[in-house]
């Protein structure tokens, strides 16, 4: 635990070997949102920050391309065409005023950073410089613009850095290696309340519960449900599933982004700033099939279209390799000191992978489950819905375990970083104000009570399943069904081995006993959130009878606005043991939000 | 918590405002008196061990012949105050880094300490009042100019 | 008393066992210095005193020690050199390695040119 | 073109598979008085990282072994262990670079307290790092809400020592670090060299007084572990002499 205040670590009991504190404002996951909203809230607030790992472990860290802001440092560019291109890459499904925000406070998102010490690249008059990504474009679509800002290729990296060092200026009380495994509400006049969140601390075994006036949840992605990922193994999508479990409901889920080009058979991400700056697909023939697809923009078309002319091109024949089953990502037409300056980290990640020379040698890449665009639906205050209309007041959710939703049904290179940045600070400031008024909620009789249940459950079982067989079934399953291209029938496949998973699980033995750093135990109670939230993704997905951005349907090609311009809302209902998705799943859906731009046919 | 003793060793005394930086001054002077000592410890080496006939040629005539040339005199002072602090500083940083025991550190620095000013003082003696002829020696112990006295 | 951690050989390249002989260099020269003065400060007190201790250091079995002695202190300069070349340039930091390597190579050749006379010293003719 | 790629490409040979055996330090404190060393065969292929056979013992054979690790490519600083007897992050150091005739082993860094297998406590380590004021020191934000003006010269100037992941490799492989773990280590000055070479930043001075201390820059005795060590290949020593020569000018 690092508590750098001591006077909040005095504020702390212990009660049946159970810790108790108190804060104002509690922020779970110490990620780029989650430290971006702690800076606004540590100086006003009495914030605590708890965080599944040491903040500079988070994944943000690997986030590569950069951040985009229509700055305008190198030629025109306005956030009007910035949230244009929002809309459209989203496939209409984004909601408008979100974007518009997204893209108008891009601006002062990127210079707070500069101001907080990040080292972005510059330009020759020492501005901050900016490159190009998929799918940004000036005047609606004309040509690809240079809105990326950026530092060489590890952009997330010194984001998390800066915000970290940030944290440390401002004395933020973080307490690392602390797992949140529920969050506690309490009914005041007859409506959930939440009045803490309980962690199980690592190093000790022990549970802390946390009361606080506001939640923050800024856990992350969940990109473990899927094998081939780029995500860390430590996105396994906690936030999201206690959420979930609590009967709110998620957005969106059926939304998953497949990047382009991951390492062939790693997943390890190569940034789309390598096409930015001027990288190649090939196909075995080194034909620069992307001009097929995507005349005007080629490789930089938006990831969903890109990776799905990839898997198209491989489906085709037209794959590499002696099994044809990946494609080329060529950069040999670099000079070397470009690359050097501005791609150094994944050049080496080819090298030490891959044992590819990507000066010399075209890079082999697949697509790799990326980004999930689906998450905990808030408002543009970063305020947690309860339904379509009503919010959970002193809830708020923000980064990529968040659905507000600017990124619709397919996020832009580069928006992520933004979101982080723009909703993580409004998540700090919305929850500030409201804490100067509200009271705190009473804890319920037993507020361990949920955690207790989950602990039990995986440590009790001495059965003789093993949690690593369960997921990996699992991830390979959805590899396969659930990927880019999907059918009613992939995606049952799914469900059905979800729910033999379930019986499964129930069914595990933990070999590690202890109390002291059990990650054994941890893993399990992951693997909990993972069935979860993949069996909602799929759920959602089979729903969906279009295809969009990036859930493509193979029995449903077309785009449905008539039907499906509307996002989806699935809520836990009953016993997620039931053998039907639907006994327990309920879905609604709620409006997209329309401004300036009526959806039009997507052609880049 | 742990069985393990944790590293950080308790000695050490908090990070204090200093006087003279002696960490600093000392890493300079490790430095500069090297650079020194190369030419003169090698100086010296050469003529007493390498040249003629090495060591055997070594005797209080010898020294005596050398330590009334101010050149060597001077030489000598100069090694012997340039390499003792150099080396008793460097020890004084082995014993930090090694010594966990705080009496243990006192105690080994203390001698360090005391050997070299005790060292420092009777060699500079040495040098400085040094008598090549020293009365009652027999003649064929001392250097030969010494009979044209 | 807990136990303390201790783990395989920690294997570090020419930076880290350069340093361990220098330490230990250091240290043998420390010592050799301090009896080094004590011995010489004979000469204050009588001729024949010291003349009687400097015998002892003709003996062949000394004449080795002085190899010995020689040799560290050979090291323990050049390499002293070396840190000084890295401190103080960037060229050392970058070329750290081979100039260890530069190091062996003139610590021989010092050897080279001082043993082979040194044992013509201690075992050659003349007293 | 198109042929040049084709043959320039690599073919991947069929994926062959072989056992090496793996000497783990284990340690549970719960158990242990003191580590011992086990033994583990595992499935592997000569792409295989260190992670995949940790992780391979904890699925399918022990699931007691414990360790931390997140992102697997090399840029969450979680995983530093000492491999065959070197500090490497286990995600990045692949087994066709080891020899697998020989046992690998593997354990815990060093001079940090040994909490549990592979984990040691890393709090040492941060407060070491928080306290060369690892921020950037400025009177206040800029008057025209604008960014800092920055040439690419001076941001190259820095540009090394940003590339810090506190991984801690380096001042776990540090001999002065382990004698009393007193030393702020090398990923200290690091983080500290990246504020001071920083041409916006205000703070130089505060951070060079702070490392001018009795266990600031000067105990490092340029042994290069750190450097051999940085999986970011960071010129972890070039950097702490560039910090002593700032100390001695008086300015970065
Ligand atoms: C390889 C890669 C490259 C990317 N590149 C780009 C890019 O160039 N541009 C861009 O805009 N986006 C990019 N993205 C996307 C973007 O980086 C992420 O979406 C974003 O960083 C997510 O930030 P976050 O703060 O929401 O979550 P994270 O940074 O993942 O942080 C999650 C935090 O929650 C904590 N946590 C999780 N569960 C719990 C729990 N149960 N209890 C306590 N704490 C918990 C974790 O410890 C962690 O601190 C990339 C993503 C990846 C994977
Ligand atoms: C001949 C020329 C010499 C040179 C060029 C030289 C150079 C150096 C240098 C540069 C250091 C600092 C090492 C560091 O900070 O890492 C050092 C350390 C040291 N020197 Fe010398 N030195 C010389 C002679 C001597 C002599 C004669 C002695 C013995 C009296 C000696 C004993 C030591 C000791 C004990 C250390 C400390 C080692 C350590 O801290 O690891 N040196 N020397
Ligand atoms: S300098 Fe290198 S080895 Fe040290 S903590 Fe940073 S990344 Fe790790
Ligand atoms: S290993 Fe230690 S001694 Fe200096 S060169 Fe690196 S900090
Ligand atoms: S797991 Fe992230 S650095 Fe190895």
């Amino acid at each position: 635990m690092t508590s750098t205040n001591t006077e909040a670590e005095s504020a702390s009991t212990m009660i049946d070997g159970v810790h108790y504190h108190q804060f104002d404002i509690v922020i779970v996951g110490a990620g780029g949102a989650g430290m971006r909203a702690a800076i606004e809230a540590g100086p006003h607030a009495r914030t605590a920050v708890i965080s599944k790992l040491y903040p500079t472990r988070s994944h943000t860290g690997a986030a590569q391309g950069g951040m985009a802001a229509a700055l305008a440092n190198v030629e025109e560019d306005n956030w009007e065409w910035h949230t244009y291109d929002t809309v459209k890459g989203g496939d209409y499904l984004v909601d408008q005023d979100a974007a518009e925000i997204l893209a108008k406070e891009a601006i002062d998102a990127v210079i707070d950073l500069e101001n907080m010490g990040l080292p972005f690249n510059r330009t020759p008059d020492g501005k901050i410089d900016q490159r190009r990504f998929g799918g940004h474009t000036r005047e609606h679509g004309s040509a690809a613009v240079r809105r990326a800002c950026f530092a060489a290729d590890r952009t997330g990296h010194m984001i998390l850095q800066t915000l970290f060092q940030n944290c440390v200026r401002l004395g933020i009380n973080f307490f690392n290696e602390f797992y949140v495994l529920d969050l506690v509400m309490t009914k005041v006049d007859g409506v959930d309340q939440p009045s803490a969140v309980v962690a199980y601390e690592l190093a000790t075994g022990e549970l802390h519960v946390f009361r606080s006036k506001a939640i923050i949840f800024a856990t992350g992605g969940y990109g473990k449900i899927y094998k081939t990922t780029s995500n860390a193994h430590t996105l396994t999508g906690d936030g999201v599933g206690i959420i979930w479990r609590k009967g709110l409901p998620l957005e969106d889920m059926e939304f998953f982004q497949f990047h382009p080009t991951g390492l062939a058979g790693l997943g390890i991400l190569l940034s789309e700033a390598a096409r930015g700056e001027g990288a190649i697909l090939r196909n075995a023939s080194g034909e620069r099939f992307m001009e097929r697809y995507t005349p005007t923009l080629k490789d930089l078309a938006p990831r969903d279209i890109v990776s799905r002319s990839m898997a198209t091109e491989i489906r085709e024949g037209r794959g590499a390799g002696p099994d044809k089953d990946y494609l080329y990502l060529d950069i040999t037409h670099l000079e070397p000191a470009v690359i050097d300056e501005k791609l150094p980290d994944i050049t080496e990640f080819a090298r030490t992978y891959l044992g590819v020379e990507p000066y010399t040698e075209p890079v082999p890449v697949l697509p790799t489950a990326h980004y999930a665009m689906g998450g905990i639906p808030t408002t543009n205050n970063a305020e947690v819905l309860r339904n379509n209309t009503e919010t959970v007041k002193g809830l708020y959710a923000a980064g990529e375990c968040a659905c507000v939703s600017v990124h619709g049904s397919n996020r832009l290179g580069t928006n992520s970083l933004l979101d982080i940045n723009v909703f993580g600070k409004r998540a700090g400031k919305n929850a500030v104000e409201y804490v100067k008024t509200a009271p705190f909620v009473p804890l319920p009789e037993n507020p361990t009570a949920g955690v207790q249940a989950i602990l039990d459950m995986v440590r009790s079982g001495d059965g003789t399943e093993r949690v690593g067989a369960i997921r990996k079934e699992l991830q390979d399953s959805m590899d396969r069904n659930a990927q880019i291209f999907r059918t009613d029938e992939s995606l049952s496949e799914v469900t059905k081995l979800i729910e033999r998973l379930r019986a499964r699980y129930k069914n595990i033995a933990l070999q590690d006993k202890g109390k002291r750093f059990n990650t054994d135990l941890l893993e399990a109670i992951e693997l909990g959130f993972l069935l979860d939230l993949a069996e909602v993704l799929v759920y959602s997905a089979r729903n969906r009878k279009e295809s969009r951005g990036g859930h493509m349907r193979e029995d449903y090609p077309e785009r449905d606005d008539k039907n499906f311009l509307k996002h989806t809302m699935a809520y836990l209902t009953g016993d997620p043991e039931s053998a039907e998705a639907g006994d327990h799943i309920r879905l609604d859906f709620k409006p997209v939000v329309i401004t300036n731009y009526p959806p039009m046919e997507r052609k880049y | 918590m742990s069985l393990i003793e944790a590293p950080r060793s308790k000695v050490a005394s908090p990070r204090k405002k200093r006087g003279i930086n002696w960490e600093k001054w000392g890493w300079i002077y490790m430095r500069f008196s090297g650079i020194v000592l190369v030419v003169l410890i090698f100086g010296h080496l050469f003529v007493n061990l390498f040249a003629g006939r090495g060591v055997k040629a070594i005797d209080f005539a010898f020294v005596a012949g050398k330590l009334s040339d101010p050149f060597w005199f001077w030489w000598d002072l100069a090694m012997l105050w340039l390499a003792l602090i150099h080396g008793a500083n460097g020890m004084r940083t082995i014993v930090n880094d090694y010594a966990n025991r705080r009496v243990i550190r006192r105690i080994l620095l203390g001698s360090i300490a005391a050997s070299t000013i005790v060292l420092l003082t009777l060699g500079t003696l040495v040098i400085t009042t040094f008598d090549p002829c020293p009365a009652g020696a027999h003649p064929a112990d001392v250097p030969s100019f010494c009979k044209e006295r | 008393m807990p136990k303390r951690v201790a783990g395989t050989l920690y294997r570090g390249r020419e930076g880290m066992w350069s340093w361990v002989l220098h330490r230990i260099t250091g240290t043998a020269i420390y010592f050799f210095l301090l009896v080094h003065i004590l011995d010489t400060s004979l000469v204050r007190l009588s001729p024949q005193a010291y003349n009687a201790v400097i015998d002892t250091y003709k003996q062949p079995i000394m004449g080795l020690g002085e190899i010995a002695l020689v040799a560290a202190i050979g090291l323990h300069a050049l390499n002293g050199i070396r840190i000084i070349l890295i401190d103080f340039s960037s060229f050392g930091a970058k070329h750290q390695r081979a100039m260890f390597w530069v190091v062996v190579t003139l610590w021989l050749l010092l050897l080279a040119g001082f043993v082979p006379r040194q044992l013509m010293h201690i075992f050659g003719g003349g007293a | 073109m198109s042929t040049a790629v084709t043959s320039a490409a690599k073919v991947p040979e069929p994926i062959a598979t072989f056992t090496a055996t793996f000497i783990i330090r284990r340690f549970d404190p719960e158990v242990d008085e003191e580590p011992r060393w086990q033994d583990f065969d595992v499935e592997m292929r000569a792409t295989d990282r260190i992670l995949d056979a940790l992780h391979k013992i904890k699925w399918e054979q022990d699931g007691s072994l414990t360790f931390r690790r997140s992102c697997a490519h090399g840029v969450c600083g979680s995983d530093a262990m000492r491999i065959n007897g070197k500090n490497r992050l286990a995600c990045k150091t692949l087994i066709k670079d080891l020899d697998i005739s020989k046992p690998i082993y593997v354990e815990a860094i060093k001079g940090l307290p040994l909490e549990k297998d592979l984990i040691v406590d890393m709090e040492p380590f941060f407060d070491s790092f928080r306290s060369v004021n690892p921020f950037l020191m400025v009177a206040g934000p800029t008057k025209d809400g604008k960014e800092r003006v920055q040439s690419p010269v001076e941001r190259a100037r820095f540009d090394d020592t940003t590339k810090c992941i506190l991984c801690a490799a380096c001042t776990s492989s540090c001999p002065v670090f382990w004698t009393d773990g007193q030393y702020f280590g090398p990923a200290a000055i690091v983080n500290a060299h990246r504020f001071i070479f920083d041409s916006r930043d205000e703070g130089a001075k505060v951070r060079l007084d702070i490392l001018n201390d009795k266990e600031g820059v000067w105990r490092c005795r340029t042994t290069f572990n750190c450097t051999d060590a940085c999986p970011r290949g960071i010129q972890v020593t070039q950097a702490i002499a560039e910090v002593k020569m700032a100390i001695l000018r008086g300015k970065p």
